[in-house]
């Protein structure tokens, strides 16, 4: 195990995988010259060449379509998103092409071709830069999206992002480039699309929460232990297909449910995992399944605001003790 | 202003040292690449080699209005002799449109007897540009378009079999029933769609170019659109970055004259589509759409130039044909936008009944060999109705599949 | 009362506003010359003129950022797309822009301006235009969204539509056009935004539908009152703000919920107005809530394939019965 | 071919039955419009007057490759009584741009202090294009901008207390601590953002030129965007939109030589941002950037022809102003894609010195008065810091107002 920062983790598993397979290629902006807007690919381009690594212009509905025919030919791209914010240029490739090319072609055609880049709120950037796209896209079959916690996760789903035959979207973090975690170095790391990891076990109540919301899970955990109350923890790491069985089973043990989740409220992710545990659980939920959200309201600048508009521990600890009536 | 910049900072030091870069460095001495960073910039801190790279001459550059390239493909007086092509070939060609003529006029048909329903969109009246273009290739360059597909997917070789099947909604159908009249697809032929949103299929078709150089088929990719999906942005991301990147992928607008019921005149801020290649530094062409061996010499002669070498060089072109639509937009369009002279003279230039013509004058075949080909045509779409007819409905399970390559199951319930 | 297609009840709408308010103008694709793609606003250029019934060209990005730009600078347009399966080509000038220039300006400005159009499957049309937006589009604050599902209802609506003073998202269908129905003649009809609708009253089970969807759940509770199941059916006609109190006092009283929507299920809008029922109606619910959805996979172009497809009386029916433990 | 088409159908009246309009009709006889129409169809099958309106000529235009309509607004040696300024307009021009940069230093400053968080992009470099476009327009001409948008928006007026407060995140911000950096907005002053998305902003500047012409106010939109953003689709479909309805708009690219890291020779098929014009048909009006009095002059000259008379005329023009940024593009930029030397080079051009320069050899000020007025703007920005500092935070409800201007609440928990 190497200690490796979540920005490493995903430069060593393109890496990998452009050594292992010379169709795979890596296009965004500032990918190659400027060695990445936040470094994830810094040094491929001095690895393995402009052919490669490739630059594009502001264009990411063009290169994000570019990326689709590529695909469609046998060629295996990872499109960068400087971050998804910026996908809502591009969001007709990805929602009728990427989606959908492969069954309007009745299984003629795959589309082999992973996004990925920044998500969510990073911090002080306002409405514009603060979108969590995880509750658009999942809407949409024919897409698969992944969403890692942390460095291993990120190398191993990252490579088998690469790998798969569909269109995935892999969802990252410009707060989490810099988290330190230990990655394994199996000789071919590759992990599971699809399921969830267990990271807590406790009876009382179970969280679920992905990306940067699994740290705000893990330390109201924590908090709740100093107030003698044990849970749960799950990571789905994916969205789309959603390990819901992993949900359902934890909730039948601790009969409460609290889902930490980025996105606006409204038909987001923890609408989705509430909506199907209450049918899956019906008879095993003590309490309403509980969320805790971003505000439904756009994302405010001010230090304070966007402090508390972001899903935070206290909200989370809040929420599980009125699951637990307290 | 009339004092040369450069002697601003030298005549007026201190000027100078309150506006110039110095006092920018001594700015710059409390920015934050000394200080901690706030979260959400740390990742653009990590430290960065010194040394500058080799950067490109930024001045901006001088406008340096060069005449746009633009090359006329019509009224050329070819022969098949000066194309090099032989009287088969063109009767082969002939036949080709005829097929994409009877089985969109026995579609219409169907439609009318709700064999077929949804939108269909039918390519009657621009058959030259399919069948030019696709004999002016190679088979396995990739061919992309929009919605008005049929005409493009039979030049290519799709089966009228399979075509008529999916129009009808069947399993034999080129996607099992899915696509339908706007997304039809035959991968075998190197036919990829048949896309159903105005303009999308432009920057797909450039990346299927870019495939192509990048794995050093020497193929070219065609991206066909029409003219009123030139006003999508995507048109304008996908020609820059074909241009950028040398791809070899011709841009092909068919102007039909018509978007719906709009005119290029009310659609453009100018109506000469030509001018569209040069923002880019791109090579325009024209061609007469209605002349088969126009459409043919053109795609012939600019494919061979757009190739790649390898992974190297490649040249995409944009190519307005200029054509025109018989039929309405779809299936149920009154046709107020033009006037019924306009569509008569239009028709007198049939590009089918040109090449008819032309075979008959230059001694390739009789009229009557000619009738006999265009029964077979129309047995052969008949024959394909049947066979639609007597294809079985999709299973309702199919649905399930072709979504995913990998774990091919509804995800949710 | 006059009996009225829903086309006829929205050019009422829209003819009666632009009498009104000169500040109201109608762009689109074919709406002038062409009398629209589906004759809704037959004869307006005619009366109008064409500074104010305006065609466009095929560039759904550029005129509902020109409907927005023109909006802040104090007039109201009426944008229609000819349908909403073209928005996504405009989904960053709604999302970034008209949903969140309020707000980033501080209240400074506001963008009063209605995008209307044909939303959902409309038969045999594949899986590029079939696409019901209001999963995606309601998970965004600062835009309002109105679905309605009878010309009634859509003139009142559309009506308030104009003269809200916010980004407003009106749903239509073309399968609903040629719909008839009888239009209330009030002087001046506007009903109020974000008020459900009772359409029927039951005991037995609440069914939640909007749009297309109303019929479906109409029909089912005839089909269920056969059996001897009353069910109440409630018309949101609002999705964003949902009128979830009027669902949750239903639900206080039938103890079950089914809610029809032509949504992908995941996170679409049936998961959301599930979600919150579980929370407000948890100690009166003696069934999960249960959803009739779009399949989980893009709609298929087959006639038998797309019905399936296609939420049903008889997939209603089911899942009421399912409520019913019967 | 060498057949003149209209000859086909005579010639060949058994080829013209087979394939050119008369079989059409045939064809069409069976076509929906006489039966039952689907469901999905039924829209468009309302009965519609038969008589055809006056539709424009279809016929394809011919391609007239002519020269493009550029203007060149550079070196033209004006002086201010050329260009009708009085000194005073012109020390008030100074003032304004020293505002703008003194602010940025200080921005900076409090960046590194860390008062400022998020994205900080500064304008440095630049204040000859917003202070040249600010007063060689009208005051209620509105004016619309990305992200680096402090200097447009100091240029029209917005006070530099409201301003730095917006980037501390306070409640006696711009935008009551909601916007940032990247979201000015000062209504009062007709400055409409400061928008986050490249390129996001541009067809929403056309839509105020739109109701600049529609309302007949005579204003001209102005919609500023950089060398990056041109290569999004918004570009296209704004610049078409606006050339087809004659809006009086500006589209200024203010080519600063860089997208972030990527030169324009990097971003671009054609690096001459000026061919941008042709394919709409407009006008396209290059301007020294770094030169305020050229700047001030092209938008002088082209507003006036741009306006609207009354709800008539109108005319977009397509202007790139070429400038340079001296900062990294936010405040984390390594600048390892441009050497020290270009950006020396650059700074020697530095606009800010080039008028201080001309003040003093034209005799309109002293360097002692304009260093009075250089401490007189660093205490205006001192105060301004002051000002934020001294700011509270927004009341933590103030997250739930400004969303909707009714019902705002927030409608989802
Ligand atoms: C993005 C988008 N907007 C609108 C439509 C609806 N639509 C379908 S075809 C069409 C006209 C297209 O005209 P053109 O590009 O000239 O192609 P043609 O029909 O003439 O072959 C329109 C507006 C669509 N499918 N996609
Ligand atoms: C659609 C979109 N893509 C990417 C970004 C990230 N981004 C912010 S600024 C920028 C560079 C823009 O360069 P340019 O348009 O030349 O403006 P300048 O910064 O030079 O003023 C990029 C890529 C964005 N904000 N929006
Ligand atoms: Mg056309
Ligand atoms: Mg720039």
């Amino acid at each position: 195990m190497a200690e490796l920062q979540f920005r490493e983790a995903l430069r060593d598993a393109m890496t990998e995988e452009m050594v292992r397979d010379e169709n795979v290629f890596l296009m965004g902006e500032e990918v190659a010259e400027y060695d990445g807007a936040y470094k994830v690919s810094q040094g491929m381009l001095a690895q393995f060449g402009p052919k490669r690594i490739i630059d594009t212009p502001i264009s990411e509905n063009g290169f994000s379509g570019l990326g689709i025919g590529a695909a469609i030919m046998g060629l295996r791209p990872i499109v960068e998103f400087m971050t998804w914010n910026f996908t809502f240029v591009a969001f007709d490739q990805i929602v009728s092409n990427a989606a959908k090319i492969r069954s309007m072609s009745g299984g003629q055609l795959k589309v082999p071709i992973v996004f990925r880049g920044g998500n969510g709120a990073a911090g002080q950037l306002g409405a514009t830069h603060s979108n969590s796209v995880e509750a658009l896209y999942s809407n949409i079959p024919g897409l698969k999206i992944v969403a890692p916690s942390n460095p291993d996760d990120a190398k191993g789903l990252l490579k088998a992002a690469i790998r798969d035959d569909d269109p995935v979207l892999f969802l990252e973090s410009e707060l989490m480039f810099g988290l330190k975690g230990e990655v394994s170095d199996a000789e071919d790391y590759v992990l599971p699309i699809g399921k969830a990891r267990i990271a807590r076990e406790g009876d009382d109540v179970t969280l679920v929460a992905h990306s940067k919301m699994y740290w705000v899970a893990m330390e109201a955990a924590e908090e709740l232990a100093k107030q003698g109350i044990e849970a749960t923890v799950i990571d789905p790491r994916t969205i789309r297909p959603y390990d819901i069985d992993a949900v359902a089973d934890s909730v039948k043990k601790t009969n409460r449910l609290v889902i930490v989740d980025e996105c606006q409220p409204f038909g987001g992710i923890a609408a989705e995992v509430g909506f199907q545990i209450q049918r899956a659980c019906f008879g095993h939920l003590d309490a309403p399944v509980e969320r805790v959200t971003a505000k439904d309201v756009p994302a405010p600048y001010a230090k304070n605001l966007i402090e508390a508009w972001m899903p935070s521990v206290a909200d989370t600890v809040a929420a599980v003790r009125r699951t637990l009536y307290m | 202003m009339a004092t040369p910049s450069k002697s601003a900072s030298s005549h007026a030091p201190k000027a100078a040292a309150s506006g110039d870069g110095s006092s920018n460095e001594d700015a710059l001495a409390h920015a934050p690449g000394q200080t901690p960073a706030p979260p959400d910039e740390r990742a653009e801190r990590v430290d960065a080699p010194d040394e500058t790279i080799e950067a490109p001459d930024a001045r901006p550059v001088a406008p340096s209005p060069t005449m746009p390239d633009i090359r006329v493909f019509r009224d050329s007086g070819h022969t098949h002799e000066s194309l090099g092509l032989s009287g088969e070939t063109v009767v082969a060609m002939y036949r080709n449109m005829l097929l994409q003529r009877r089985f969109e006029e026995r579609a219409a048909q169907m439609y009318g007897r709700q064999k077929i329903a949804g939108f269909l969109h039918l390519y009657i009246g621009q058959e030259a540009v399919s069948t030019g273009a696709v004999w002016g290739t190679r088979p396995d360059d990739p061919i992309i378009t929009a919605y008005r597909d049929h005409g493009l997917a039979l030049a290519r070789g799709m089966s009228p079999d399979a075509g008529m099947a999916e129009l009808f909604g069947r399993e034999g159908g080129s996607s099992r029933g899915k696509g339908g009249s706007m997304h039809f697809f035959d991968a075998e032929h190197h036919f990829y769609g048949g896309h159903g949103i105005v303009g999308g299929q432009i920057p797909v078709g450039v990346g299927m170019g870019f495939a192509c150089k990048y794995k050093g088929t020497g193929g070219v990719a065609m991206a066909f659109f029409g003219d009123g999906a030139i006003n999508q942005g995507a048109f304008h991301e996908a020609a820059n970055l074909a241009a950028l990147y040398d791809i070899p992928v011709l841009l092909v607008v068919e102007n039909n004259a018509y978007a719906m019921g709009t005119s290029v005149e009310r659609s453009r801020g100018d109506a000469d589509l030509s001018k569209s290649g040069y923002p880019y530094g791109m090579t325009s062409v024209v061609v007469d759409g209605m002349d088969l061996f126009e459409v043919y010499h053109a795609f012939k002669t600019i494919a061979d130039e757009a190739r790649a070498e390898g992974d190297q060089g490649g040249k995409p072109f944009f190519v307005e044909v200029q054509t025109y639509r018989y039929r309405g937009h779809s299936m149920s369009d009154p046709q107020k936008y033009r006037t019924k002279e306009e569509l008569e003279a239009k028709k007198d230039e049939d590009p089918i009944v040109r090449v008819k013509q032309y075979l008959v004058e230059h001694g390739l075949a009789t009229i009557e060999a000619l009738d006999a080909l265009d029964d077979e045509v129309k047995a052969e779409v008949n024959r394909a109705v049947e066979f639609a007819d007597a294809s079985p409905e999709p299973p309702l399970a199919s649905m399930y599949e072709d979504v995913y390559a990998t774990n091919d199951v509804p995800y949710t319930v």
